[in-house]
């Protein structure tokens, strides 16, 4: 006999300021199955959730129903306070009169204190029809992998290592490091980068419990939280590893050229070739692209061949593959970092047109001593100092039109710390930086761009830069300044962009493998945004770093530690809580028809066997069986099962057409 | 590719050479341009100062004529395209502007036939291919420099091409073989009226485009709008009074196609400028002699 | 003109009695399953034949419309080995069961019949004893009267009288405005007296427990009216969807003379025109439509 | 007996149809059975006397689906609201004896003295039966086989008895109801009574002995061979004119609902489920035999009078076209 | 006819107020409400939403049940084909309801009053504009009295056929 017990929720005025909850308590009281019906100012409090408890044993209810916020938020809330007081948990449903109904229906309270009653309805039918349900458990395999070998995939690997588990890292490029070992000096403090970045690379390479998977991408990501099976691409380095000394002497005599791409194609490099000198693993890789010999292969010739005479250790090899392995895990960390905007769409900003139009990573690999300039502040044209640099911020941020609506959050910074940087190399250089707001959200942030402006004397013009064109040997920036109110005109030696930030151009494709959500711009979607920033829907999925959203160092480093004791503590269980929430065969009623098989995006569903006895024969016939740890409760099966032989708990076909009844708009 | 043709007040008279060779290009590059019957002035530089309905009313005559033939119109000069396309928005946009303009017309008039500009039909329609292939005198060696101006790039609903950093006039010479150099002043204004009424500020602005094309090097400029040309290509002699003497030829993008094409200039009307254009014809000349020196010798050669 | 005439029914009916004698006689069937006389001239019944002698009972003609695959289905947990005469739609529903899993094809012997086309004999009750008798709708538009898959075989293959189906009567429905539309089903429904012969005759509709025997799980109340009633039809539309194999024998044996096959046949219009050309039964691994996807499937929901 | 020309039938009708709610034989759209002559009336459907009707009259007396009751829950009470009964009298035009045979089985199942069914009562009390004599039977009738007089009523069930006499109809009151519902009429005149010849039945058997035959016959090998080609659908037990089995459930509307009773068949598996799994008629041939021996054999034992009318309905719309009477030839012939 | 009539067309004219069931999927489309809730995006207070785990297990049966209880519209809504958090959950959602929106429309029922639509868990004002345009509409064609389940109570033998013709006058939709 059901015995419901129903709590109106008011959440302070956010659902009491618009849906009369009293009135809606009062109406659902004679509802079927209805025990006890009440109303109070805050459900998820410490005395609301008291009130639930004390309800249940009073009135012996076996059923709760709570009409308050989203599920998504607080259904984990009350599930365990109703377990507290001896409930099974999934006896309980919520009906949400708050996103869904006090807050979309402002000022029209008669009308959603009439739909808050018939979501309460909804509820209360469908609790009637639920039945008690166990958590299941699945073995956990204790290892995890990180996406990204950038410092929020590095941090996030050692804080995981250091807690005892075994853990991967999968980086795309031949060496771990990512936009920090790009980075020539780090706000706020002005360290050097690598400095604070390559111990860290080290001690990950060193760590027993890390291994680096480099010049590899994700292929296929299949299983769940605990039980991930993932095919990994190692893409064909050419190098053998195993035999490879790093010595280096290939490289110096490789007649193919390409762009360096990690010194933003300012400088060549050679065809085979580590990315920069504190690489990790610091062993080559052959880019087929620029290689002579595999260019060569590809109009049937054989050329060239240098670096597999000269190479001491016989390491070098042409016929290596890409080759698929799979791995299995229990955690995932996308730590796939971010892309500068492309801000060629500015085509008034000269980008491409004129060499002295430079990006900020430009400006790093330049001031960087280990870059092509070997650290001199010089112009790409002519190799000369430049006497006057402008640099603009907000190219592609808050800028809905061509480039993305968010604001970067990093320029701010550091613009003014490269600014900082050109001040101090080349002291008589004057510096302009165009800006429309300077935001400083970190500790020393503020004084370090005081100090920028008053001790380095860099001119702060506030207004936006409208055209960039070649004026002879300077650059001509033409522009405004709002606070005087007049045009400016500015003949600049170098501009700096300040670009956007933009998530890993791969990331959507990255987001279907792994089965995580991601927005318009392609950020991963975290959980929630404020409660849940590491977390994502997908169980056992965390996000770490830029990945998740533009941030600096600091926080990538600080989402890289939460990631790491999420994954943890997943990994510290022995076994994982399965949802029971999951689909079940009723044999009675299947008959063995195998169209739900195909349908299961896990493979969860296989024909087994089963013996019984039928009008006094034992028979033997076939039906179909969910492995229980596998489903994952989506209900694709549960249609394509004609005879409702498969019903998914907690979702069954009985609640659903409750609730549809629950809306009952026909008479008798 | 058949469209109605607008030529406007300025190509009948101080841009006559606009229209001779926009009608010899039209007509060599296969698009038919059909003279819309007793078309009226737009009202480009002053109407909008009378009022609003008449500004609209004026250009809508033609586009409501052009419309009756189911044609979208081709208008070469920027002036007459922008007032042209300002009532083709607005009156599709808003109802009540579509009955009052129709009153007053008194012919109906949906929007639906759209207000083209002809660099824009020869860029996005033709496409500069076609137009490279029919090059017969390739400009190669000439240095030239690509003046829009103010009314093919703004305001952003009515322009035809980008608004900051606009490229079709570029990409058409560069499909004729010139050598588009790069500078700051491609969407600067000339100067407009204020040279007639305002001259010191207006001949201030023409002078810093010359200027500017000067130190970028340009044999002469490029451009698609008959008020700009004759601010810059006229006013070279007013500005030769205060002691600069300029001698920058400054051509109709349609002027260019035509001498491409191996048109004479009589025909395309290049002997009516005011800065004399021989220079830029016989480098192209001397350059054609080189080519065909070289191409002598290297034949004795091999 | 039906091909009746040019098929000659006895020599094939002699040929099955004389293929039963040997399977019976053999050993190699414990039973044949074929179609006796029935009461009225119309009215051909299936018969289950066991002893050799018996086999004379069997007759073949233009009646014998029930598909005696659905049988095979109460003997796959007994030690018969059953043979069945099929005709072409017969085999496509023996394909449909196996491939559901449903019958073992060791325990069966198919003995495929090339048809004729069976004759309408709803039309044939009400025509006098000895008018012309139409073809029966399904068979019109029959384009397998040939066995499909088959053990064993009697008479000749027949010509394909149809090349692909005629949809003309589902388009003239979808023509009819929404009113008439929901009036023309409404009035056919409230017809149905819901005693699921339409289910019970279908190989689709092969379901050890169907969700209409099952009333305590709240999907379809036992109330016959109209909206029940067109439930139950629209539903099991949508379960055979994808998978009927166009008998036409839910229509032939409804009581009520419900036309059941439009909704079918619209069923297989659309998915022939969203998901690809879709035959039922034809084979044993061609997977059901609706039970996998296609990346590329139409996109109307963005 | 009193006459009608044929062609003045249609004003006898009206005239029935402005006293009472009459029903006729029509035929919609393929279905024919029984409905109000106002439906003959507006051109819906067609008047048919040519055959006995598919959907029998038993849904005069018994309907499909019928709600017994309404209840709803006001607060933790339960209010029950009864049925009206018939607002007021009807008249059933055109029942063959077949059928007016049919409704005195199903009499004796629901007028049993000390539990009659109040809803069927009163639909019997209030409705006067104008049977007509069947002068051309189908192929598939073979009602005199089972004992029937197909010219005149010797049931308690027909008021009237209409005979159709060529071109003129006759009417003959058979019961006191039937006779003041006559008076009632105008344009019938009195004349020497005959009767119409009649076309002679094509199956004809002698039923007398099939219950005793049936009895010990409970394993015969038999109904496997009938038993095997059923399909168990509902066909022939909905538009049997005797079979009156129901089921009864309710049908919900948030906190109001109506207790229903609607028809049933053992032919289906559910009919005879029963908690916990277990089946007593698992397959076809228990159904099949379960159903003609109810018909042929218990009931005669406890009604003395068989529960087969010889309609032929289910012979013409069985789907796997099962014939009862070449199995009752078959049990007579062992 | 029985007494519980069927409302007829004219007697609803103005203050009809439309009942619209949303089938919206947890990860999607039910977190794409809450974002417009949360975002405090206003829109008519007729929609009532329905969780499911994924817009593949909306049964078609459901949505026919939907009109049955007497529902003026029904929207099924999911993640967008590819970022479906079952993977391949919404690719059966739009093979079935391309066929079943065909089939309700053959049958007759407005279309109007049937959408299947992809609203992602970003889109808060998609899911408002969505439903406002599709209460709108149904506001406009008024109640649906197509295949509802109004029991006729059968008091005596009130055939099937006569509730037909009654029903057919009577059920002309936008009359």
């Amino acid at each position: 006999m059901e015995r419901v017990g129903v709590f109106i929720c008011h959440c302070g005025s956010n659902i009491g300021a618009v849906v009369d909850c009293a009135r809606v308590a009062e109406s659902v009281k004679d509802y079927p199955g209805v025990a006890f019906s009440t109303d109070y100012k805050y459900m998820c409090s410490e005395p609301g959730q008291e009130m639930i408890q004390n309800a249940i044993r009073e009135h012996n209810l076996n059923r709760v129903v709570v009409a308050s916020c989203s599920p998504r938020m607080h259904e984990k809330t009350f599930r365990a306070c109703v377990a507290k007081a001896g409930l099974n948990e999934y006896m309980f449903e919520m009906a949400n009169i708050r996103e869904h109904c006090s807050w979309v229906h402002a000022g029209r309270n008669e009308e959603a204190t009439e739909k808050a009653i018939d979501l309460v309805k909804m509820a209360i039918s469908k609790v009637c029809n639920n039945e008690v349900l166990m958590k299941g458990h699945a073995p956990v395999t204790k290892r995890a992998l990180v996406v990204g070998g950038g410092i929020a995939g590095i941090q996030c690997a050692l804080d995981i290592a250091n807690n005892g588990y075994q853990v991967d890292i999968l980086e795309r490029t031949p060496s771990i490091g990512g936009k920090m070992s790009q980075i020539d000096k780090t706000f706020p403090t002005i360290d050097c980068s690598a400095c604070i970045l390559t111990p860290k690379m080290v001690e990950a390479s060193s760590h027993p419990n890390i291994k680096l998977i480099t010049f590899a991408e994700l292929e296929k990501v299949d299983g769940y939280v605990g039980n991930f099976e993932v095919t990994i691409r190692s893409k064909a380095r050419s190098v053998d590893m195993s035999k490879c000394t790093g010595c280096g002497t290939c490289m110096t005599k490789c007649p193919g050229k390409a762009d360096d791409e990690f010194n933003m194609n300012l400088r060549k490099r050679t065809a085979i070739y580590t990315p920069f000198p504190q690489a990790i693993p610091n062993k080559p890789v052959i880019d087929r692209e620029s290689c002579l010999k595999f260019k060569s292969r590809k109009e049937g010739k054989d050329v060239c061949g240098v670096c597999a005479k000269l190479c001491p250790a016989g390491a070098i090899d042409y016929e290596q593959q890409d080759e698929l392995f799979t791995e299995r895990y229990g955690a995932i960390v996308m730590a796939t970092g971010y892309e500068q905007f492309d801000h060629s769409i500015y085509g008034e900003y000269g980008y491409g047109k004129y060499p002295d139009v430079i990006s900020g990573l430009h400006f790093e690999r330049l001031v960087n001593a280990s870059g092509p300039t070997q650290g001199h502040i010089v112009r790409p044209s002519d190799h000369k100092e430049p006497k006057t640099v402008v640099m603009v911020k907000c190219v592609g941020s808050r800028d809905p039109e061509h480039g993305k609506s968010y604001c970067s959050r990093t320029c701010c910074m550091y613009t003014a710390k490269q600014a900082t940087m050109i001040r101090d190399h080349c002291p008589d250089t004057k510096v302009y930086v165009f800006y429309m707001d300077v935001r400083t959200p970190g500790k020393l942030y503020d004084e370090f761009y005081n100090r920028t402006r008053e001790e380095y004397g860099v001119e702060y013009i506030r207004g936006r830069v409208s055209k960039i064109y070649q004026d002879g040997e300077t650059l001509r920036v033409k522009g405004e300044d709002t606070l005087l109110g007049r045009q400016i005109e500015i003949d600049a030696d170098m501009v700096i962009l300040a670009n956007a930030m933009i998530p890993n151009p791969d990331s959507e494709r990255m987001a279907q493998i792994v089965g995580i959500g991601y927005d318009k711009d392609g950020w991963f979607t975290e959980s929630h945004p404020k409660l849940g920033p590491v977390e994502t829907h997908t169980a056992g999925v965390f996000l770490a770093g830029a990945c998740q959203g533009p941030k600096d160092i600091p926080d990538s480093v600080a989402q890289a530690g939460a990631a790491a004791v999420k994954v943890c503590a997943l990994l510290s269980k022995d076994q994982l809580e399965t949802e029971p929430t999951v689909s079940k065969v009723d044999n009675k009623l299947c008959s063995g028809c195998g169209l739900c098989v195909p349908v299961c995006p896990y493979k969860a569903i296989s024909l087994e066997t089963i013996q019984e006895r039928v009008a006094g024969k034992t028979i033997e016939r076939q039906v179909a069986n969910i492995n229980g740890s596998l489903c994952q409760g989506c209900g694709a099966c549960t249609v394509t099962c004609r005879s409702g032989a498969a019903n998914l708990k907690h979702f069954t076909n009985a609640q659903i057409l409750a609730e549809v009844d629950a809306l009952c708009q026909t008479i008798l | 590719m058949d469209y109605a043709y607008f030529p406007g007040c300025s190509l009948e008279s101080t841009g006559i050479e606009f229209h001779m060779s926009a009608k010899a290009v039209t007509k060599a590059l296969g698009i038919n341009l059909i003279e819309i019957p007793d078309w009226n002035c737009c009202g480009a530089s002053s109407a909008h100062t009378r009022g609003h309905w008449i500004s609209l009313a004026l250009p809508a005559r033609n586009m409501a004529i052009a419309e009756a033939a189911k044609l979208d119109v081709a208008i070469p000069c920027a002036a007459c395209y922008a007032r042209s396309k300002q009532v083709e928005v607005e009156v599709s946009q808003s109802a009540e502007t579509r009955a009052k303009i129709e009153e007053i017309i008194g012919r109906p008039y949906k929007g639906e036939s759209k207000a083209r500009n002809l660099t824009d039909i020869l860029y996005r329609d033709l496409g500069v291919d076609k137009i490279a292939a029919k090059v017969v005198r390739p400009l190669d060696g000439l240095n030239v420099l690509t003046y829009y101006g103010c009314l093919m790039t703004r305001p952003p609903e009515l322009a035809c091409d980008d608004v900051e950093d606009p490229v079709s006039l570029d990409e058409i010479m560069k499909a004729l073989g010139a050598n588009v150099l790069q500078w700051g002043f491609k969407t600067e204004c000339c100067g407009g009226s204020l040279t007639a009424c305002r001259p010191k500020v207006g001949l201030d602005m023409t002078q810093k485009i010359l200027d500017a094309a000067i130190k970028a090097g340009a044999d002469c400029i490029v451009t698609a709008c008959p008020m700009c040309h004759s601010n810059l290509d006229m006013r070279q002699a007013q500005l030769a009074k205060h002691d600069h003497n300029y001698h920058m030829p400054v051509f109709f993008i349609t002027e260019m196609i035509g001498l491409a094409l191996g048109m004479k200039q009589k025909d395309l009307g290049v002997d009516r400028h005011f800065i004399a254009t021989e220079e830029v014809m016989c480098k192209l000349e001397e350059y054609e002699q080189e080519q065909i020196q070289k191409m002598m010798n290297e034949g004795g050669e091999a | 003109m039906s091909n009746a005439f040019v098929y000659n029914f006895d020599q094939v009916q002699n040929e099955m009695r004389a293929m039963a004698k040997e399977l019976l006689e053999s050993g190699e069937a414990t039973m044949v399953i074929g179609w006796e006389k029935g009461a009225l001239p119309y009215q051909s019944t299936p018969v289950m034949i066991r002893s050799a002698e018996d086999v004379d009972k069997l007759i073949w003609d233009a009646y014998c419309q029930q598909n005696l695959s659905t049988y095979l289905i109460d003997y796959i947990y007994t030690d018969e080995k059953v043979a069945i005469f099929a005709k072409g739609c017969d085999t496509r529903a023996y394909n449909r069961l196996i491939q559901d899993n449903r019958i073992k094809a060791e325990k069966c012997i198919v003995i495929g019949v090339p048809c004729p086309g069976m004759k309408n004999a709803r039309e044939a009750a009400r025509l006098p004893e000895n008018a012309e008798v139409p073809m029966a709708n399904a068979c019109k538009e029959c384009r397998y009267p040939n066995p499909v898959v088959f053990d064993k075989r009697v008479g000749t293959d027949v010509t394909a009288w149809c090349t692909e189906r005629d949809f003309s009567d589902v388009e003239a429905i979808e023509a009819m405005p929404a009113d008439d539309k929901y009036a023309f089903w409404q009035s056919q429904y409230t017809k149905c007296i819901r005693c699921y012969a339409c289910r019970n005759i279908c190989p689709a509709c092969n379901c050890t427990s169907c969700i209409f025997d099952q009333s305590a799980s709240g999907w379809c109340s036992k109330d016959i009216n109209a909206s029940e009633n067109q439930f139950y039809g629209v539903t099991r539309a949508f379960h055979v969807a994808g998978r009927c194999i166009e008998c036409g024998q839910c229509e032939m044996v409804c009581p009520s003379e419900v036309p059941i096959m439009l909704m079918n046949k619209k069923f297989i219009k659309d998915i022939d025109s969203l998901f690809g050309a879709h035959e039922a039964g034809l084979d044993t691994n061609t997977p059901a439509p609706l039970s996998h996807f296609s990346v590329s499937d139409p996109e109307e929901f963005m | 007996m009193q006459f009608l020309e044929k062609s003045k039938l249609g004003v006898l009708l009206m005239q029935l149809n402005v006293q009472y709610r009459l029903l006729v034989p029509v035929e919609y759209k393929g279905l024919t059975q029984f409905a109000p002559y106002s439906q003959v009336e507006y051109g819906v459907s067609q008047f048919y006397l040519d055959g006995n009707v598919t959907v029998s009259p038993k849904t005069v007396y018994l309907p499909q689906s019928e709600a017994m009751y309404k209840f709803s829950a006001q607060g933790k009470k339960l209010a029950i609201e009864e049925m009206p009964a018939l607002e007021h009298m009807q008249v059933l035009f055109g029942v063959r004896h077949c059928d007016t045979k049919a409704i005195a089985c199903l009499d004796k199942v629901f007028l049993d003295e000390q539990f009659p069914d109040p809803q069927y009562k009163d639909k019997r009390d209030k409705t006067i039966v104008f049977a007509l004599a069947c002068n051309n039977p189908k192929a598939t009738c073979f009602c005199e086989s089972m004992g029937i007089d197909r010219a005149h009523a010797d049931n308690s069930v027909a008021d009237v008895q209409v005979y159709d006499l060529g071109d003129v109809y006759g009417f003959e009151a058979v019961s006191e109801k039937g006779k003041a519902c006559l008076d009632g009429l105008t344009g019938l005149n009195e004349g020497a009574s005959r009767l119409p010849d009649q076309k002679p039945q094509s199956i004809a058997f002698d039923a007398a002995n099939l219950p005793e035959k049936l009895k010990d016959m409970f394993d015969h090998p038999i109904w496997d061979e009938y038993a095997f080609k059923c399909l168990n659908c509902g066909t022939c037990s909905y538009i049997c004119p005797t079979c009156h089995c129901f089921d009864i459930n309710n049908k919900m509307r948030g906190t109001t609902g109506l207790k229903l009773r609607t028809w049933d068949s053992c032919m289906f598996g559910e009919y005879t489920q029963m908690a916990g799994g277990h089946n007593p008629r698992p397959g076809k041939k228990e159904r099949v035999r379960n159903r003609f021996l109810h018909k042929l054999q218990y009931f005669n034992e406890k009604h003395d009078m068989s529960l087969c009318v010889g309609c032929g309905r289910c012979i013409a719309k069985c789907p796997v076209n099962m014939d009862i009477t070449k199995f009752i030839r078959q049990v007579i012939a062992e | 006819m029985s007494d519980n009539s069927v409302k007829t067309a004219n007697d609803v004219a103005e203050n009809f107020e439309p009942k619209i069931l949303v089938f919206a999927c947890n990860w999607c489309t039910y977190a794409g409400a809450d974002l417009a809730g949360t975002s405090r995006l206003q829109y008519p207070p007729n929609v009532r939403i329905l969780r499911v785990p994924c817009s593949c297990r909306v049964n078609p049966q459901f949505v026919i049940r939907a009109f049955q209880r007497g529902i003026d519209g029904v929207l099924v809504a999911g993640c967008h084909p590819g970022d479906c958090h079952y993977t391949t959950g919404n690719y059966y959602t739009r093979r079935r309801f391309l066929l079943i929106n065909r089939m309700m429309e053959y049958m007759g029922i407005d279309p109007k009053r049937f959408h299947t639509r992809w609203i992602s868990g970003a889109e808060g004002p998609k899911f408002q504009q969505v439903v406002t345009e599709m209460i709108e509409e149904v506001r406009a064609i008024g109640p649906n009295r197509k295949l509802r389940d109004d029991m006729k109570v059968t008091v005596n033998t009130d055939d099937i056929v006569a509730s037909v013709e009654a029903d057919t006058k009577v059920v002309a939709d936008n009359v």
